[in-house]
């Protein structure tokens, strides 16, 4: 037998009778960034994209690691990459975090970067949804849009958005 | 990393602990049934024999202070304006006991005996925050 | 012989910040160092990786998630256990023991200066219905602790202040020590009391420390190393982490210790050297007394005679111990590992112990836990 | 991986229960725990005095509310006085958790061992998907304020994609399961559904729909794991735990091939070589694949090598994967339509492998011709498995 205990349901209007106990935590970090992604970062503010290679793959690692996963080693140097890609995956957004529904929808997708194959950037990009439904965003070019350089604080939202590459 | 906030719910036998503490202005403890143990705080099971409790019992509201410590930090590890006197409190024939507030009281002793002090009735909630504190007999 | 050694151990860190490196890059560092040291390739020699870490500790929700690459571990069977790292370090014995692994990697690492305040998150450990409600600072609960044993065994602050002594100065000689130094006595007797009973000195400050262990079973270990040190027996064991249920007892430390004991059939007095919790002055005298290393009538006696100093006939936390390495958080089992590791291995340097040839490991998850882990380990001489 | 296939201590599950899955249920999480490994027990036979081990899986911390949730279960975990661990891969707790149990008896040193799986995700306000925000990079993603459901949909797309998969075919697991689900006791999302149900339904984050997914969730479930020579002592019908298999991908999932769950492969492929399974299509009976949407447990399917890339759907269509097919995927009802308290939905699927195989699954029964069964779960950033086969 399928041997299933009793608990008690419990309603969202019942919620209100029973007695709950209420807390309100608070729990802060300040995050080491460490070295590889602190330098990112610093890049970012400049305007550019910032890799480290692994001179036995021959990979470049972006985000930057200080070690090459698959090695098991010390990655050896900085690589700028541009910051163009191909659209890997992408979808539309009709939610917030928390689950709300959100203003607009928003697309965001992974952008695998032309200069190193194989790492993939999240980020937003500004296409109409109805290419993502239709999947002809797929594959296709898109370039990083940046914040102003006086905007940029060295932080992923410099880059605004990814947009598609006019052909 | 947390929520915004937490509901928690207590559990079916640490809510009517809770109602009795509102209600009767009592405290009462959980009952095996099966090992015959009355245990503090309350929970819907049994923790020394595993099996399930449902049943509260009446016990003696005069408690024994295990330990106290004179507190001075809250939880965010500021400085408190009223230091308060935190105590470990057991009761008898009952496994575990209470964590509390000592009142009325300029040096506490190991061993002292105490008994709760309540809220007026009409400010309980149903809450351990419906005792004021635990006062020297 | 047991069917399990340590072959290697690395670490990173043992300092009240480490802004240089990220948990991970940390944590890579003292991999790196613990595989050179037996000669492996995590890439093809380690069979499973476990990470002790809780969530809360590391500051992600799915702490598992980020403990993979920097361990060389990418698509291999690792996985997390959340709690005390020796607990980590049985999991990985027990794979080993089973027959499924022959060498499996431990990691466990504290970040805890990304913790903006440890005190809330302790707190978040605690009962919502039966303790949060006090808003108290967590580490009253070992004042309650304290002051109920004080009493009991008739222990000053005078008696404390030599455990504080005795470790921070133990300390002087471990690299890892951050925070050992000469003590005056008499500015620790006039300490405010600030967790009556307890003082800033009676508690361990937290550190950043990132340790790695690297275990294999008896015919990798021969082959791979020529000083294996050897798990002999290990248990674990939880009362409640719910204070007012449990009071003050170290019960499961005490039938861990002796599960430990009957397993092995060994006993205190052919156990070299002890490195147990004492992230509590006192705790460390409630820990002698759950392994049986004294007893309620005589550690009074035994500690005024300095027996478990390094000159005593049962030497208590020889590293300095928590006062003077701080607590590395869940990684603070492992650490204990590493410095038994090197004693056993002779590699101590200016700490070398003589005979060092045996050591009792005990590991507390801190307040408001009741989970110990005891483990025994020896050189095999 | 140079896994060896030698286990020295053969493992039985002679016990399982759990408590409803709901929403909202008035137990505090220790008594969820309690109730669900006192029903095991009961179910084996046992008393807690027996217990000789305990193994906790819980998911994220932040859920039930609690730092270090495995020491708060503990006590209701029957765990008193006793070795207790808590375990943790994400989402494929639940399965993991049954295979720490399984280690603890295989190494000869415990003879019983309760393996506890518990999740409250209500207590979280204002919404526990906030919650998931903190699974993702601190520094490179969180910034782009991510919800939870974004990642799946990325992996499901670019699985559309790949293989050009329709999003009716996906929608079919949805309506088998909410389906399969109705017999299950403990079901919360049991329901007769259409395929137009699923796609006219609210459009979360394109491609995933309202009914592609698992509920929010409360609950738990426990086995109980014995050696050899206990379960011959105390049963008839041990299930036996013949392999098990986890395996975890890089941190890095914006640089790996979504399509395709690598990860689960490797996982499934040393739980098949410890079973002496050669082709798991043809010698499994059923799997409890893991499936909090929809498209998963085609993805699944597929890295569990029960389908060839790309043609789980086919599979589906076909009706292979119905409780009356040729190989019944989900017959508890699955996430979809029992329930997702996370860690304690995927011991529900260990739970099923010992009901299944001992016909005690009432309507939910599929018929043992081959004597296997699987469950598998998965979590973490889309890159953790765990997997364990059992057999009557």
């Amino acid at each position: 037998m399928t041997k299933v205990y009793k608990s008690i349901a419990v309603g969202v209007e019942e919620e209100k009778r029973i007695i709950t106990i209420y807390y309100k935590p608070y729990i802060r970090y300040e995050f080491s960034a460490g070295q590889a992604l602190s330098r990112y970062l610093q890049e970012l503010k400049n305007g550019r994209i910032i890799g480290r290679k692994c001179n036995k793959c021959n990979r470049i690692l972006v985000p930057p690691r200080l070690y090459c996963e698959q090695c098991f080693r010390m990655t050896d140097e900085w690589v700028y990459v541009r910051d163009e890609g191909i659209v890997n995956t992408a979808v539309v957004s009709y939610i917030t975090q928390d689950a709300r529904k959100a203003e607009r929808p928003e697309v965001v997708g992974v952008i695998e970067l032309i200069d190193a194959p194989g790492q993939g950037i999240f980020h937003r990009i500004n296409v109409d949804p109805k290419e993502v439904v239709e999947k002809t965003v797929f594959g296709k070019r898109v370039r990083a849009v940046w914040k102003k350089s006086e905007e940029r604080v060295g932080d992923v939202n410099d880059i605004l958005y990814f947009e598609l590459v006019k052909s | 990393m947390e929520a915004e906030s937490y509901l928690y719910t207590v559990g079916p036998l640490a809510e009517q602990f809770l109602l009795s503490i509102k209600n009767e202005g009592k405290i009462k403890a959980a009952y095996c049934k099966n090992c015959g143990r009355l245990f503090l705080p309350v929970r819907s099971f049994c923790t020394f024999c595993g099996k399930e409790v449902n049943e509260l019992r009446e016990i003696d509201q005069e408690g024994v202070v295990e330990s106290f410590s004179k507190v001075k930090l809250d939880s965010f590890g500021k400085e408190l304006k009223e230091p308060f006197y935190l105590a470990y409190i057991k009761f008898r024939n009952v496994e575990g006991g209470l964590l509390h507030k000592l009142g009325e009281v300029k040096e506490p002793k190991i061993g002292m005996k105490v008994k709760p002090v309540f809220k007026e009735s009409k400010e309980r909630i149903g809450s351990l925050e419906d005792i004021l504190y635990f006062r020297p007999i | 012989m047991s069917e399990v050694a340590i072959i290697g151990a690395g670490y990173y860190g043992f300092k009240p910040i480490t802004d240089e490196v990220s948990f991970r890059e940390g944590t890579f560092l003292a991999a790196m160092r613990a595989y050179e040291q037996c000669n492996i390739d995590p890439r093809k020699d380690v069979d499973s990786f476990i990470a002790c870490e809780e969530d809360f500790n590391v500051g992600i929700a799915i702490s598992n998630e980020f403990a993979v690459d920097q361990l060389g571990g990418v698509l291999k069977p690792v996985s997390t256990v959340t709690s005390e790292s020796l607990i980590g370090l049985a999991s990985g014995y027990m794979l080993i023991k089973s027959g499924l692994c022959d060498i499996v990697v431990v990691e466990a690492h504290s970040k805890a200066s990304n913790l903006v305040s440890p005190e809330k998150i302790l707190e978040f450990a605690m009962d919502p219905v039966y303790e949060r409600f006090l808003n108290f600072h967590p580490n009253y609960l070992a004042s309650l602790e304290a002051r109920n044993y004080m009493e009991k065994r008739g222990i000053s602050n005078d008696d404390l202040a030599l455990i504080i002594k005795k470790n921070k100065e133990n300390g002087l000689l471990n690299p890892r020590a951050s925070y050992s130094i000469t003590v005056d006595l008499e500015a620790v007797k006039k300490s405010e009391k600030i967790f009556d009973p307890l003082s800033e000195y009676d508690i361990a400050q937290y550190t950043d420390a990132f340790v790695v262990v690297v275990l294999a079973s008896k015919e990798k270990a021969e082959k791979l190393s020529n000083k294996p040190v050897w798990i002999e027996g290990l248990y674990w064991c939880s009362e409640s982490s719910l204070t007012p249920l449990r009071g003050f007892s170290t019960n499961a430390l005490e039938l861990a210790a002796q599960k430990v004991y009957d397993r092995t059939n060994l006993n205190p007095k052919y156990i070299d050297f002890f490195e147990i919790d004492d992230r509590f002055s006192y705790r460390e005298l409630m820990h002698i007394e759950a392994l049986k290393v004294s007893n309620k009538d005589t550690i009074k006696k035994d500690l005024r005679e300095g027996r478990f100093s390094k000159e005593g006939d049962r030497i208590v936390n020889a590293s300095g111990g928590y006062l003077a390495t701080g607590v590395p958080l869940d990684a603070g089992g492992l650490a204990r590992v590493y410095e038994a590791f090197l004693q056993l291995r002779n590699e101590a340097g200016q700490m070398q112990l003589k005979n060092a040839n045996r050591c009792l490991i005990a590991s507390w998850r801190g307040i408001p836990t009741s989970t110990y882990a005891v483990c025994a380990l020896s050189n095999g001489a | 991986m140079k896994t060896n296939i030698n286990i020295k201590n053969r493992v039985a599950i002679v016990g399982a229960g759990m408590t409803l899955f709901r929403r909202r249920l008035k137990e505090t999480p220790q008594e969820l725990a309690f109730e669900a490994s006192r029903v095991a027990l009961d179910s084996a036979g046992l008393d807690v005095k027996d217990v000789e081990a305990v193994v906790i899986g819980s998911a994220p911390d932040a859920f039930d509310g609690f730092h270090m949730k495995g020491e708060h279960l503990s006590d209701g975990s029957m765990g008193y006085m006793k070795p207790v661990k808590r375990v943790f891969v994400g989402g494929a707790t639940g399965v993991f958790t049954a295979i720490a149990g399984w280690w603890h008896i295989a190494s000869g040193l415990y003879d019983i061992v309760l393996a506890v799986a518990e999740e409250k995700m209500s207590n979280a306000r204002p919404h526990p998907q906030g919650l998931f925000k903190y699974i993702w990079d601190p520094i490179v993603e969180r910034p782009l304020n991510p919800n939870l459901i974004w990642i799946f949909a990325m992996e499901m797309h670019r699985y559309m994609y790949k293989y050009n998969i329709k999003k009716e075919d996906i929608a079919l697991v949805s309506v088998k399961n909410k389906r399969n689900a109705l017999d299950h006791p403990a079901a919360q999302a049991a329901a007769n559904i259409s395929v137009d149900d699923v796609l006219k339904s609210e459009v979360l984050v394109w491609p995933v729909q309202r009914l592609d997914i698992s509920p929010v969730s409360e609950g738990a479930a426990a086995v109980v794991l014995v050696s050899e020579r206990v379960a011959r002592k105390i049963t008839d019908s041990p299930v036996w735990i013949e392999g098990v298999g986890w395996n975890l991908d890089s941190t890095h999932w914006t640089s790996r091939e979504l399509a395709y769950p690598k990860y689960l492969e490797e996982a499934g492929n040393m739980a098949y070589r410890m079973a002496g399974i050669e082709n798991p299509r043809k010698q499994l009976d059923f799997a409890e694949v893991y499936d909090p949407f929809d498209y998963k447990e085609l993805h699944h399917m597929e890295g569990l090598q029960i389908a060839n890339k790309g043609e789980a759907p086919k599979l589906t269509k076909e009706g292979v994967t119905q409780r009356d097919g040729d190989l019944p995927i989900c017959p508890s009802g699955g996430l979809l339509g029992v329930g997702n308290p996370i860690a304690a939905a995927g011991m529900m699927k260990v739970c099923e492998l010992f009901w299944q195989h001992r016909y005690e699954a009432g309507k939910r029964q599929v018929r043992i011709k081959r004597g296997y069964g699987l469950a598998q779960a998965w979590g973490d950033l889309m890159q953790v498995s765990t997997v364990v086969i059992t057999k009557t």
